[in-house]
């Protein structure tokens, strides 16, 4: 049991990791990421990758509707435009990942920052409306523009290449996308205890007093638009390497909804919860099909009678979070740890 | 607080089981992506029977050269990371020598991955021209005619029906509605044909009016329908026979099953379908095989009287995977990828026993023949019309 | 230019517009009641469809039952939407709300799926299909008939609410929920009583389209035009709605009709944007005051 | 008491047909404190709003040290500084207390983006920078360390008005503009107040602007006192004189015809002039 945090100096207060236990608990789990490809199934090393490459993109998401209170149904597309990117410079240049992931997230950050001009006028709904445009819009760009995307086709991808290292198998790969998203997730969790974090959250809580007090806020909106689609455009840019070809089909709308409903679920506005979100909504579907294996002796057939639940589920946890935890998993996770912390005095 | 532990334990238990279920020793495995939610969900969900029932079938007579097939599978509702997902679990766990892929984008995504499989085919859902590439994609083949020999089958009947005759294509705006329409084009330049409108739809078009409108103008003699699945196809037959048209209407594949078109009343009767098997419900029996499946299904799903053509490519497939695997042991050689694509690729004019309605020939990673039926709206059913149309 | 095509096509494309003004309308009320925008609404249409495709097809109540019953089922659903998941939420942020209806619109399609099963389904036929002449000019009848309907459903709703008690609280309640609070009305009936009547002209709109456009649980996908009606005329308006509806069907049409269906939610999305960027609230909409 | 440092030039704001402020002009001592009263609803806030930039005024101009900032957007407004706090506390409800008050910081801060997302350098070090100068001067001013670390939506009301006191201090005002800074509190959280405004003028050297309706307050620490009613200046001067003037009397502190005038501005407040 812990009783108080001994702070002796304000360099300390301001630290990510205050206390000694927190430090040791990120040692050991660094050293089980670090453990993780070695011992686990290609499947779970898959998952694994997978939930990597959605946690920098909800990490980005969170950015701008998390802390800057500004709903985007845009964050599929900008993916794609990330994706698209890196494909295209990779395919026709041979450049390295190392090149094309920061040009990928650059230019989508370009887009975004486009996307997001309409939030110096409008608000909320209509933002919304507006993200979702531009979504079809650069859906349609992905369709049309076939010198650059090869259409419906779409664009197959070579192994990624690396300081003349191909990445050409999950395993390497994991070693790619996991210190990325430790770097997005650190970066977010610096950019909050600086000005621009709390410039952020201040246009989020009340944009018109946060203007009075200094913040501008046409620059904090686009520049909000822009870190999350830089973000989204890497996500966007592994994804392609991870998958290996993309078509406009790719980055639908549903993409947008599942990044929307997995910082909900973790928990918006905090740096934890992206992260709980994306892990929890990538292993959702897998863990109901573990389920329904489970079931298939007592219900037949229940893998195809009981498919449609995945929906139903989907559903029913964004509606549960929302009306029942609308602070998140991160908020369990407080709870949890407070509960462990008083353990064994107080249960 | 409990509870979530609980929950936490029952999720690592059931991984945990779910890895641990042995395999007999020599039982073949295939492995599928199942198609049973998502927008071709009712489609998926029907083939996904017809691989069961095969399966189940199969087992029942003593398996492929005595050899059980355990069949294991996933639905991922058309989405490619879940598929992806759903192959690497079966593949580290399993290694199937069959599998079934459940949309061309994923077909596409996992070819550099089931290339470096020791031993894994694909097949699938798909009939994407693309796939038709026998050097790139080296270990899947198309179980049917691809998109681009299905519009030529058709224009090469409505050729010889009427030589020079007016066409029209209309298909979907998506990466499956605009697969062979390049390819169309030409090839209705080459056969004679007169292409006078080419109409792209949304996908999930409600209003056709306009579409209609054009079409009447062109009056064409045949409208070719393409990557329609929830159609708007009885609606533009229905408006065109209101109007009076006399235009004979075809469709692909997807678009010629008895879920959608038999429901579009008179106004569908004498559509044109091109498959190149049959379907469930025949006048008179193609063929021994083909009692055998109605039998069977009857036995188990009594309530099940007629099957969607769906169903038909379910069984279709299970049974080409199972003809590799015996002719392969029957030769004596190993069950390697190699030998088993070689034996697919030997696989000439094999009689089917029905179920095919063409003699089964592999070229190109496909099966580049089919036939041409015809929907009778009065008697419920597809009429065959034509004789076996190859492409070559 | 083919001018006879033109005329053909804005007709075709002002009906399909109609249709739209009834679901734009529906929406509308929802939102000026509740501040909801209602991304649910192409899922409400489609079991709204699918309780119509109940009640006549397998039913094989007459028309003049199974219709009404299936709109009033609608508008239920929507009263039981608003009961339980929506009101909880009320005051809550915009993108918790805006979730919580995307949250509902994927219970909605599962659950479509499994009562109704996958596969698409025709509704019986209810409209009209002789083809109608005006002139030289073709109208498909079934459309028009449609068109008709809804229009005459929209013409019903106005005046209700123009002249009815239940619609003074309505418009009361938009313009001001304390005050009408304080006038004795009953701000929570108003609310369930603005899903309800909301989700039957939406319930109304989905049967009319799933006729002509087939049904399955995805049709849902049908009211993305919805969102950029709404937006376009105003979110609070009325007359947006029904002006809205009119051009973005019309536009939608002719851009189908001249340029290829591909070019149809490019062309919507792309006014949208325009729109967004010369009169951010819409035609009518009112734009909010900001306070410090 | 020398030149002015804040200067309003007959500024007229409209909200549609309603006038809000009709040629409103005065000026502000530097080093003094000045107050503006009148009636709910007279353009105290609309004035407030005006002068830091948030209402565009349809004629006259605001001087800031003889400077036209008329034109100036609020942000830059707040970085010459012109600081404030709000009637209807504006505290961010997602933030602590400390980062409510570093958040008054903003426009002094310097660090890019690319420093803050690495937080190493130039962002690291200005923040421990600015963390010292909140404790120092601020914190330990305002006597609010012990709930540093909260968020602010656990604060008491008085609390809270403390906070955002410390939030505009923050800013580094040259002007410090404090709506009704006291309105709401007990006896003693007004006095703790009071002696904090004073400890400013007097300590600080900080030229303060203040709406009131607290006329023993008023009356004790302003210098100077302007009075609005309907929007325009009815008079204005030392606080003994105004107190004695005959038209404020009656329109400000005459009862006849409060309750006709209530109804009147009520209406004007319902269609949003404030």
């Amino acid at each position: 049991m812990r009783i108080a945090d001994a702070v002796s100096s304000y360099s300390d207060d301001e630290a990510i990791f205050r206390t000694r236990t927190q430090r040791v608990w990120m040692g050991i789990l660094l050293a089980c990421l670090l453990a993780f490809p070695f011992v686990v199934s290609p499947y779970l090393l898959f998952l694994g990758c997978l939930i990597g490459i959605a946690v920098i993109s909800a990490t980005g998401l969170n950015i701008l509707v998390g802390l800057t209170g500004q709903i985007s149904l845009g964050q599929g597309a900008f993916m794609g435009v990330g994706a698209y990117t890196s494909v295209w410079l990779a395919n026709q240049f041979a450049l390295s990942l190392a090149v094309t992931l920061p040009l990928a997230g650059l230019l989508t950050a370009l887009v975004g920052v486009i996307v997001g001009l309409p939030s110096l006028r409008v608000k909320g709904l209509y933002l919304a409306i507006a993200t979702m445009a531009a979504s079809v819009i650069l859906h349609f760009v992905f369709v049309h523009w076939e010198s650059v995307t090869a259409g419906n086709l779409g664009l197959n991808l070579q192994h990624a290449k690396l300081f003349g290292m191909e990445l050409d198998s999950d395993f390497k790969l994991y070693f790619v996308i996991i210190p990325l998203a430790l770097i997005a997730v650190t970066g977010a969790r610096n950019l909050l205890r600086t000005r621009i974090g709390r410039a952020f959250i201040a246009v989020r809580d009340r944009d018109i007093s946060a203007e009075v007090l200094g913040v501008n806020l046409l620059r904090y909106k686009l520049l909000s638009f822009g870190l999350s689609s830089f973000y989204a455009g890497c996500a966007g840019a592994l994804w392609a390497y991870f998958f290996k070809v993309i078509t406009p089909e790719s980055f639908p709308l549903e993409v947008s909804i599942f990044y929307l409903a997995a910082i909900i679920v973790g928990g918006m506005g905090t740096i934890l919860g992206p992260i709980l979100g994306a892990a929890f909504m990538t292993l959702v579907p897998e863990m109901l099909k573990v389920l329904t294996l489970l079931l298939e002796p007592i219900i037949a057939n229940a893998q195809v009678h009981l498919a449609p639940m995945k929906g139903v589920v989907f559903g029913i946890l964004i509606v549960g979070f929302l009306l029942f935890e609308p602070h998140g998993l991160a908020e369990i996770w407080r709870k949890i740890q407070r509960f462990f912390r008083l353990w064994p005095f107080k249960t | 607080m409990k509870k979530m532990l609980a929950g936490l334990a029952v999720a690592l238990l059931s991984l945990a089981l779910c890895f641990s279920s042995a395999l007999a020793e020599d039982e073949i495995v295939f492995g599928e992506t199942a198609l049973i939610t998502g927008v071709f969900g009712f489609a998926g969900g029907e083939l996904h029977e017809g691989i069961v029932d095969y399966f189940n079938y199969t087992n029942e007579n003593g398996g492929i050269r005595g050899h059980k097939i355990k069949h294991v599978f996933e639905d991922c509702g058309y989405k490619v990371d879940c598929s992806v997902a759903a192959f690497k679990k079966i593949q580290a766990e399993y290694k199937p020598l069959f599998y079934s892929g459940d949309s061309t984008g994923f077909m596409k995504a996992i070819n550099p991955e089931l290339k470096a499989t020791e031993n894994t085919l694909m097949s699938g859902v798909s009939y994407a021209t693309n796939l038709t590439d026998a050097a790139t994609y080296t270990r899947s083949f198309i179980i049917g005619p691809s998109y681009s020999d299905q519009m030529a089958i058709l224009l090469t009947h409505a050729a010889n029906e009427q030589p020079g005759a007016k066409i029209a294509i209309v298909h979907s705006d998506s990466g499956f509605g605009n697969d062979p329409i390049k390819a169309a084009k030409v090839k209705a330049k080459e056969l004679g044909l007169d292409l006078v409108e080419v109409i792209t739809t949304k996908s999930g078009s409600v209003d056709v009016t306009t579409d209609v409108l054009k079409l009447r103008r062109k009056n064409p003699d045949y409208v070719l329908f393409h990557g329609y699945v929830l159609t708007p196809i009885n609606e533009f037959m229905q408006q065109m026979r209101d109007l009076g048209l006399k235009t004979k209407f075809m469709g692909t594949y997807w678009s010629s099953s008895e879920l959608m078109i038999m429901k579009g009343g008179p106004s569908a009767d004498g559509y044109l379908g091109v498959m190149h098997l049959n379907y469930f419900d025949m006048e008179k029996s193609p063929g021994k095989e083909w009692d055998a499946m109605r039998a069977y299904n009857l036995k188990v799903h009594p309530d099940k009287a007629s099957r969607p053509n769906f169903y038909m490519f379910g069984w279709f497939q299970g049974m080409v995977w199972a003809e590799a695997i015996g002719r392969t042991l029957d030769a004596g050689k190993p069950l390697t990828a190699e030998n088993l694509r070689a034996t697919i690729n030997a696989i000439e004019n094999w009689d089917t026993g029905g179920i095919a309605s063409v003699p089964v020939t592999f070229r190109n990673n496909s099966i580049p023949v089919g036939r041409i039926f015809r929907a009778n709206i009065a008697k419920g059913r597809y009429e065959p019309v034509s004789e076996t149309i190859t492409i070559n | 230019m083919d001018w006879l095509f033109f005329i053909e096509s804005s007709l075709a494309g002002l009906c399909t517009g109609a249709i739209y003004a009834l679901v734009a309308l529906g929406f509308v009320i929802i939102y000026k009641a509740t501040k909801v925008i209602n991304f649910a609404i192409g899922e409400i249409m489609m079991i709204s469809a699918y309780f119509f495709l109940t009640f006549a097809g397998i039913f094989a109540w007459p028309l003049w039952l199974a219709l009404p019953a299936a709109v009033v089922s609608g508008g239920l659903l929507g009263g039981l939407t608003e009961k339980t998941i929506i009101r909880p939420m009320l005051g809550e942020s915009p993108i918790s709300v805006i979730m919580v209806t995307i949250g509902l619109s994927n219970i909605l399609v599962g659950t479509a799926q499994i009562i109704w099963g996958g596969g698409p389904q025709v509704l019986p036929g209810f409209l009209p299909r002789q083809p109608i002449f005006l002139g030289e000019i073709y109208v498909s009848s079934k459309i028009a008939f449609s068109a008709l309907i809804a229009v005459a459903m929209l013409i019903c709703y106005l005046l209700y609410f123009r002249f009815s008690r239940g619609g003074v609280a309505l418009r009361a309640t938009a313009s001001d929920q304390a005050a009408s609070f304080s006038m004795g009305i009953s701000v929570p009936r108003v609310f369930n009583f603005a899903w309800i009547f909301g989700c039957m002209a939406t319930a109304l709109a989905g049967i009319l389209f799933s006729a002509s456009g087939g049904l399955s649980p995805h049709s849902g996908g049908m009211a993305l035009a919805i969102l950029v009606v709404v937006i376009f005329g105003g979110l609070d308006s009325i007359l947006g709605a029904l002006v809205g509806g009119l051009i973005i069907g019309w536009l939608e049409t002719i851009v189908g009709a001249f340029w290829g269906g591909e070019y149809k939610m490019l062309a919507i999305f792309t006014l949208l944007t325009l729109i967004l960027v010369i009169k951010p609230y819409g035609l009518f909409g009112t734009k909010e005051i900001e306070r410090l | 008491m020398s030149d002015p440092i804040l200067t309003l030039e007959g500024i007229t704001l409209s909200f549609g047909g309603l006038r809000a402020l009709n040629e409103v002009s005065f000026d502000m001592p530097e080093g003094g404190i000045t107050t503006v009263i009148g009636p709910n609803g007279a353009g105290k806030t609309s004035l407030f709003n005006t002068i830091s930039g948030f209402y565009r005024p349809q004629a006259g101009r605001v001087l800031f040290r003889g400077k036209d900032i008329s034109r100036l957007h609020p942000p830059k407004r707040a970085k010459l500084g012109l600081a404030r706090t709000f009637q209807n506390i504006a505290l961010f409800r997602g933030m602590t207390v400390i980062d409510n008050i570093k958040l008054g910081a903003h426009s002094h801060l310097q660090t890019g983006l690319l420093s803050a997302l690495v937080y190493f350098g130039r962002a690291r070090r200005e923040e421990l920078e600015l963390r010292e100068k909140i404790e120092s001067k601020i914190i330990d001013f305002l006597e609010i360390d012990h709930i540093r670390n909260l968020p602010v939506a656990s604060l008491s009301y008085g609390l809270q008005k403390r906070v955002e006191l410390a939030r505009a201090l923050a800013i580094g005002p040259e002007i410090l503009l404090l709506d009704e800074p006291v309105a709401g509190m007990n006896r003693e959280e007004k006095e703790d107040m009071a002696r904090f405004i004073l400890d400013l003028n007097q300590e600080w050297q900080m030229t303060i602007l203040m709406v009131e309706h607290d006329m023993e307050m008023v009356m004790d620490i302003s210098d100077k006192v302007v009075v609005l009613n309907f929007g325009e200046v009815i008079a204005q001067g030392k606080a003994a004189e105004v107190k004695e003037n005959p038209e404020v009397l009656k329109a400000y502190l005459g009862s006849g015809d409060v309750a006709d005038m209530r109804r009147r501005l009520g209406a004007e407040n319902a269609s949003g002039a404030g």
